[in-house]
């Protein structure tokens, strides 16, 4: 236990809490267990709530848009009945924008947490369960890559590219962020490593890989589960930065490049608020709807931190 | 928490401000480090400036700021941080360079159509002397270091790009045999017949360099060397320069005042380095900017704000009908030639027919751009008479969707994918390009946008591997040649690397015409009409290029501290820029001349 | 205690060669001319002028010698300090225009980073298992945590800027000012410092409170916590070794952290306008000055390297398991 | 009387309401008493000793009364328990391998418990400490170390010593000797008698699953069933001479000496304990208990048998009834 990486920071979520998970390997509690206290969580009840309810956005507001994201219609019409949320500069009606902006902040989340996970899965449990000089290695591969400044490096890289897609940018943000994955994997699986059960699977002449599926991951599946979230979190912000300065996916839509065209637009100093409010509060509440939520989660999945 | 760890908190507070006050610290002594060597002349000029100004000493430390009723800020020309005062490094040299500093012997006006003699005194037209250029260089004009400015000089300048490859103007002397000073006369000869369209271009586009200064560097150098200390003939002198502008001194005794009754009201004109739209249109607003020649992307919404809070009006060159902007350049649609079916005439009328620049101008700039006519020669080349209307009223392809679907069932177009690029970050042309998408799926041709970086696009370009791509020409020119030539330059070759002809039109007869036009004397004008005639027929008939809207001369003046700025209805007609290219070859100058104080102090 | 220093040596040797060899491999590898590019500026007339020119910048640029040469150029030039000429601010060298936008990125991030982690952490540790304060702590962060560093860096200006009017939204200190050490320009300078400055430190203070705050819950409920209480130790001391505890893993996530805090400092500096390097990154792209971006580059793999050793230094002054591993007591 | 516990009962909560963990528990201890309380798992056993030093926040004492020196413990009330804790009564936890604080050294550790308790003359307490440290065989460098610098048996012993430092009237010592191997279960098991002897603790309530470190250290051992209390004697009578059911059935499946009985269940007996969410009325050992029966769906008094010998079951009762008559005629 003298790695307390374990306990570190998810990329650009700070260090929202993924503390050790102390209960991991513990006897599975029972599921409606889990599911009694998790209605019963405030924050977890408040945050898929809301999560819920912006999935349902993405998936339906697209549909009930009148325009296309990108047909110019009359310019910089203020919010309401013929454009719900203004047109700006151009003419582009900003409801339909969001919507569809709004799905592919989802999609690349999805993507980049998927892409983190697996590499970092992956590579942590085989950090954890080989040990030794592939441990070492691998531990050094995950330092190496912390320390090189992502965002730089998209840089570099986006500004060769003529055309990035949204597959992309998703794999680029989960490649540069799963060592934090890696790192804590590692650390548990190298926990669980010891425990009698896997130690008896061993013995009984499994093979590693079975283990780690049989065995290990099952026990770490909640702490696997909180993990993902940050990350779909993380990558929809990181997405917004990298869409911001340009280097997002072309010819599409999303929440950060509309907070690229509003900065471009001037949409500050004309107050044009309808223009980048309402995609800034869009996806903080996507972000923090997901953070509540897997705080709810860690509390249900974990006894100790329930509310008293 | 134990007492301790609060106390270890309080030291971290004061331990973060200080830090930032140190680093900042630190960043203040290497931006005044950052400053030019002339700033060891000029610094005691800026700090004795900033006696005149009350407001602003604090705390009995003199300031060093520009006093701000006496100082022009202007912004909308500088990408980067002015580190070079070269005017032959035309991609380099910080704004003022060209204008301010080195100036032409003469400056065109596009507004009138005529050549203002500056550096030289005759007029322009009675220079040419059978086959020679005969300049008259004005007398009693010297160099900022008190050296004379004299005819040698100007045969310096045009001989160093006659015999040196590097210098960007040596394309315009390609035909100058020699230029011999004699006097207070330069008399230029040429090898044959003179490319007269090209060198008059010299005589209003080039600067005259200072030969005592000039001959000392290495001839590999002279269109790269930095050249921090310039000593020029134009009416300011560098102050300092640092990582977020330059500002210049007014010359008190500069030639033009005594010539021809020019002065600057501005003891310093400061141009700030670009920010993007946002901060540019901020800090005019705020009145911290005078005169911005930026593209702000929907500024004609404060076109009617009187006062405002900071109790500003914005001025422009032209009014709402003439969409607020002088049209400074066309932009086009680049269809490559070689390809099929864009090497298809009718599919290039086809995509004349489906677009409609009127629609693209106002969606992309809201009504501060004007929509490109058929020909895209610039409003002030058609008044200055070289657009036939007959031709293009007989020949021209404007908007009507039938007429596109019909030109496409006979252009060989099957319904293949076309690529459209615009360099990425370009966020207008991005928003034209979905525009245009737009338009051209109406008629059925289908586009797929793409926004490769600037450099890539550049090499997409100049090697002939794309499709269709959005590319403007050069701007304000005294006559179309160079609109032609940017057309039909022949031969093609692999890379086109001048950035001529990169939709790679070959047509041998209309480049010939283009090549013989250069070849006349500008005093007939009857043939050079027909020629620009016929190269405007084959222009329509052919669509070697659909030109869509004019890109504006960006111009917005604030009119808190300044006013009188450049104007279509005022008494101040000039070109209202600062860009290179514009600054020290048009009337920027001139226009700079005519404001005056708000405020009288 | 050789162990861990090697190992940690060999880790940082090996992402600052990563980080050189990507730096360097990428623009060569990568689609598209920068002299090419560059030229496209220049009113080039004619072919034979355009390749003078384009002979003249590859010398100066040193790119017209094999590729395993420039690549060898290029260390000696990272050793040396000598990152080449700049495309944009030609010919002011890299490292000198790097060095000259340093001080304003380290003005931004330093205290940013320093305040948000120390009173994010404190905030957060006083909100553990505190109904009222975390009521308000928690959601304010979480709302903090999840703003998009683009999206609090055009709200503060709206706000601060366009509405009220209290402080600059732009660039490093007024254009009216020269640079020079006084106090006229000093309070410019922190007058444009502040808001960019509080857009960076709010978007971390959010997930510091947060982290520390759930990292302080569990530390309340460890074993040691409940053997301290069990002994009538006071809250203060309870709380204070709870928060002792969770700052080892706040600081490790603070090493984590840095990229993207980096990353924020970047998108926050581009949408203020302010001088530091991450204006200096937007204008190299804008620019195509890949020399500036690669001598960008690497400045920032240094800082990082950097402040990881300074990082592992804190590190192991308040972990003493590390600290005597490191001594040899314990492998 | 040095501790007198009167009918306590704690209830944790739980999403399926209240469970009495401890239900109307009476005993007492005398001046210099060891009381051993065994039991097997979820006995309570554990919720009582930790009741009576630290309610945890789920835990809540639902009735009952205690006394220590003949003054109120306020049990309940954890803001007034603070400052009885460590001096007068006090807990060695079962989780004292983890229990010390790994960033803190135990010098420090100590000296910070210290000032919290407003400990004034602290330089003689940390001579005593010291002093305490050479009487057990641990070196003074023990207060420069952290904990994860020292072997099992030292970070159980550090703990006892701190535990115990300001003297408690009553020591909790939960399962101090499950975690270690059996040589230092007997050296810590006699650091604890030494203690008592020395006046270092004026008594104790030695929790533990191992019936026969008890019986090398408790004075008097009580057994806890389903949450009650179901026989107390002194030790060798418990041992010799166990009366309750459930008490004989204990000592009989332990196989030998040393072995845990949770880890060799009540082999000999079917049957679980009841749960204590929803318990029932009667005796709770009923179910099992080869002895039951009708009034058995009583609940059984926790009566003195014998002088010093108390014992929760009916079909007891009615022989010692029996015997006491003839007892009582002899007595009188």
């Amino acid at each position: 236990m003298s790695e307390s990486i374990s306990e570190a920071a998810a990329p650009e979520v700070a260090a929202v809490g993924l503390p050790s998970v102390r209960g991991v390997g513990a006897a599975p509690r029972k599921r409606n267990d889990f599911l009694y206290y998790g209605l019963r969580n405030k924050k977890l009840v408040f945050g898929l709530g809301l999560e819920l309810i912006l999935v349902l956005v993405a998936l339906i507001g697209p549909m009930l848009a009148k325009y296309q994201p990108l047909q110019t219609t009359l310019p910089l019409q203020h919010p309401g009945s013929q454009h719900w949320l203004g047109t700006d500069l151009t003419g582009y009606d900003m409801y339909s924008q969001l919507t569809n902006g709004l799905r592919e902040s989802y999609l690349i989340g999805a993507l980049g947490a998927a892409f983190a996970a697996v590499v970092g899965m992956a590579l942590g449990f085989i950090a954890g369960w080989r040990g030794g000089w592939v441990d070492e290695l691998v531990q050094m591969i995950t330092n190496v890559i912390v320390m090189i400044p992502s965002l730089v490096l998209l840089v570099v890289i986006g500004s060769y590219l003529s055309s990035r897609s949204i597959l992309f940018e998703g794999a680029f943000i989960g490649l540069t962020t799963w060592p934090w994955v890696a790192r804590a994997v590692r650390a548990q699986t190298f926990s669980l490593r010891g425990r009698e059960y896997v130690e008896l699977a061993r013995l009984s002449g499994k093979r590693p890989v079975s283990i780690i599926l049989k065995e290990i991951a099952p026990n770490m599946a909640s702490y696997l589960f909180l993990a993902v979230i940050l990350l779909f979190g993380s990558s929809m912000l990181i997405a917004a930065s990298y869409d911001f300065l340009g280097l997002g996916p072309s010819g599409t839509v999303s929440i950060g490049w509309i907070l690229n065209q509003a900065e471009n637009g001037s949409a500050l100093l004309y107050h044009l608020w309808w223009w980048f409010v309402p995609p800034v509060a869009v996806l903080t509440a996507m972000v923090a709807a997901l953070l509540i939520a897997n705080v709810g989660l860690d509390e249900v999945f974990n006894p100790k931190l329930r509310e008293q | 928490m134990t007492p301790t760890r609060s106390r270890n908190g309080r030291r971290w507070r004061y331990g973060t401000a200080a830090v930032a006050v140190l680093t900042l610290g630190v960043a203040s002594a290497c931006s005044s480090s950052s400053s030019t060597p002339a700033a060891s002349g000029s610094s005691s000029a800026s700090a004795s400036g900033s006696t005149s100004a009350s407001g602003s000493t604090s705390g009995g430390s003199s300031t060093l700021s520009f006093p701000r009723s006496e100082t022009l800020y202007t912004s909308g020309t500088a990408y980067g941080p002015p580190v070079n005062w070269n005017p032959l490094d035309t991609g380099n040299f910080a704004t003022g360079t060209q204008g301010l500093i080195y100036e032409p012997l003469y400056l065109y006006d596009p507004i009138k159509n005529q050549y203002d003699p500056w550096l030289a005194s005759s007029a322009e037209a009675s220079g040419w002397q059978g086959g020679k250029y005969v300049i008259t260089v004005r007398s009693g004009i010297k160099w900022s270091d008190g050296q004379p400015m004299t005819a040698a000089d100007v045969a310096y300048s045009i001989n160093l790009a006659r015999t040196n490859a590097a210098d960007p103007y040596s394309a315009n002397v390609a035909s100058v045999a020699n230029a011999v000073a004699s006097g207070n006369t330069v008399t230029v000869t040429f090898k044959g017949t003179p490319g007269y369209t090209e060198f008059t271009d010299y005589l209003w586009k080039a600067p005259v360099l200072p030969e005592h200064i000039w001959k000392s560097i290495p001839a590999s150098q002279i269109a790269t060397t930095a050249n921090k200390n310039p000593v020029g003939t134009g009416p300011m002198t560098l102050d300092t320069a640092n990582q977020q502008e330059v500002a210049y001194q007014t010359k008190p005794d500069w030639w033009a005042t005594a010539a021809l009754g020019y002065s600057f009201k501005f003891k310093y004109l400061v141009d700030v380095v670009n920010g993007s739209n946002s901060q540019e249109l901020g800090q005019l607003t705020a009145g911290n900017i005078d005169w911005s020649n930026n593209y702000l992307p929907g500024v004609n919404m404060l076109a009617g704000a009187q006062g405002g809070n900071s109790g500003y009006t914005l001025k422009f060159y032209g009014t709402a009908s003439q969409h607020y902007m002088l049209s400074g350049n066309t932009v086009w649609l680049e269809p490559n030639t070689t390809k099929a079916p864009m090497n298809n005439v009718n599919f290039r009328r086809a995509l004349a027919y489906a677009l409609n620049p009127t629609a693209i101008a106002q969606a992309v700039y809201d009504g501060i751009a004007s929509p490109a006519g058929p020909t895209g020669l610039l409003p002030t080349l058609q008044s200055a008479g070289y657009v036939n209307s007959s031709v293009v009223s007989q020949y021209a392809a404007t908007y009507d969707p039938a007429k596109a679907k019909a030109a496409l069932a006979q252009s060989g177009y099957t319904g293949q994918t076309l690529t459209l690029e615009a360099p990425q970050g370009w966020s207008d042309w991005n928003t034209a390009q979905t525009v245009i998408q737009q338009e051209l799926k109406a008629v059925g041709i289908n586009i797929n946008v793409i926004e490769p970086s600037s450099n890539q696009r550049t090499a997409d370009l100049d090697s002939g591997k794309y499709d269709l791509a959005l590319d403007n020409n050069a701007g304000l020119d005294s006559t179309p040649w160079s609109y032609f030539q940017r057309v039909y330059q022949l031969p093609i070759s692999a890379q086109q690397n001048a950035q001529m002809n990169w939709e790679r039109y070959t047509s041998t007869s209309d480049w010939n015409l283009v090549q013989q036009a250069a070849t006349i004397n500008p005093s007939n004008t009857s043939q050079l009409d027909s020629i620009y005639s016929t190269l405007e027929k084959d222009f329509l008939q052919q669509q070697p290029e659909i030109p869509l809207w004019y890109n504006g001369v960006w111009f917005q003046g604030n009119t808190q501290y300044w006013t009188n700025y450049p104007s279509s209805t005022g008494g101040n007609q000039n070109i209202p820029a600062m860009w290179a290219g514009y600054l020290g070859s048009m009337t920027s100058v001139i226009g700079l001349a005519q404001l005056t104080p708000a405020k009288a102090s | 205690m050789r162990r861990y220093l090697t190992r940690k040596l060999i880790t940082y040797v090996l992402a600052f060669f990563v980080g050189v060899t990507l730096d360097w491999a990428l623009p060569h590898f990568m689609p598209g001319d920068p002299i090419q590019g560059m030229l496209s500026k220049y009113n080039v007339g004619s072919n034979a002028s355009y390749a003078a020119l384009y002979q003249q910048f590859s010398s100066e640029f040193g790119l017209n010698v094999p590729l395993w040469q420039q690549y060898l150029n290029f260390w000696h030039g990272v050793l040396t300090g000598n990152l080449g000429v700049s495309i944009y601010e030609n010919p002011a060298s890299v490292t000198s225009v790097v060095f000259q936008a340093m001080p304003y990125t380290l003005a931004l991030l330093v205290p940013a980073v320093l305040l948000s982690y120390t009173l994010g952490n404190r905030l957060g540790a006083a909100a553990a298992r505190r109904r009222f304060l975390d009521n308000w702590v928690l959601p304010v962060g979480y709302i903090f945590q999840a703003i998009p560093y683009a999206g609090l860096a055009l709200l503060v200006p709206f706000l601060f800027g366009s509405l009220w009017h209290l402080f600059p939204t732009s660039l490093g200190y007024s254009e009216n000012l020269i640079p020079t050490f006084d106090w006229t320009f000093i309070s410019s300078l922190l007058d444009h410092w502040f808001l960019p400055f509080l857009t960076v430190f709010i978007v971390s203070l959010g997930g510091w409170a947060i982290g520390m705050r759930n990292l302080v819950i569990y530390e309340l409920e460890n074993d040691s916590s409940r053997y301290l209480r069990a002994l009538g130790a006071s809250e203060r001391v309870v709380r204070g070794y709870a928060y002792r505890n969770a700052s080892l893993p706040q600081l490790s996530g603070l090493a984590l952290q840095l990229g993207v805090v980096i990353g924020g400092n970047i998108v926050t500096e581009i949408a203020f306008q302010y001088p530091g390097l991450g204006s200096l990154i937007y204008k190299a792209i804008s620019n195509e000055d890949y020399f500036l971006l690669q001598g960008i580059f690497i400045f920032i793999v240094i800082g990082v390297l950097l402040a990881n050793f300074i990082i592992d230094l804190v590190f192991i002054s308040v972990d003493p398991r590390t600290r005597l591993s490191m001594q040899g007591a314990a492998a | 009387m040095s501790v007198n516990v009167q009918n306590l009962s704690v209830a944790y909560r739980s999403r399926l309401g209240d469970v009495t963990a401890v239900d109307d528990v009476s005993f007492s201890l005398a001046d210099g008493e060891i009381m051993g309380l065994a039991g097997e798992s979820g006995s309570g056993k554990s919720t009582l000793g930790n009741a009576l030093v630290f309610l945890d926040p789920r835990m809540k004492a639902t009735g009952g009364k205690v006394t220590v020196d003949g003054r109120d413990l306020p049990i309940a009330d954890n803001g007034a328990m603070r400052h009885k804790r460590m001096t007068e009564v006090s807990l060695v936890p079962q989780y004292a391998m983890s229990a010390l604080t790994p960033t803190r050294k135990i010098g420090r550790l100590i000296n910070d418990l210290l000032k919290s308790h407003h400990i004034k003359n602290r330089d003689e307490v940390l001579t005593e400490l010291k002093r305490r440290l050479a009487l057990i065989g641990l070196k003074e460098e023990v207060l420069g170390k952290y904990s994860f610098e020292l072997s099992g048996g030292m970070r159980q012993r550090v703990t006892i010593i701190m535990s115990t430092l300001l003297n408690p009237s009553l020591l909790i010592a939960d399962e101090v000797t499950s975690a270690l191997d059996v040589s230092t279960q007997r050296a810590v098991g006699e650091m604890l008698l030494e203690f008592r002897d020395r006046g270092y603790v004026k008594s104790a309530i030695a929790i533990t699953h191992d019936l026969s470190i008890l019986a090398q250290i408790a004075d008097s051992i009580a057994i806890m069933y389903a949450g009650r209390l179901a026989e107390r004697a002194p030790t060798s009578v418990i041992v010799d001479n166990p009366l309750h059911p459930y008490t004989q059935a204990l000592l009989n499946s332990l196989p030998e000496v040393g072995v845990r009985h949770d880890q060799a269940l009540l082999t000999g007996i079917p049957g679980r304990p009841p749960s204590l969410a929803n318990p029932p009325a009667g005796c709770r050992f009923r179910e099992r208990c080869p002895f039951a029966f009708d009034k058995c769906t009583q609940t059984p008094p926790f009566e003195e048998i014998r002088p010093g010998h108390l014992v929760a079951c009916w079909k007891v009762s009615q022989e010692q009834t029996a015997v006491t008559a003839g007892a009582g005629q002899e007595q009188a």
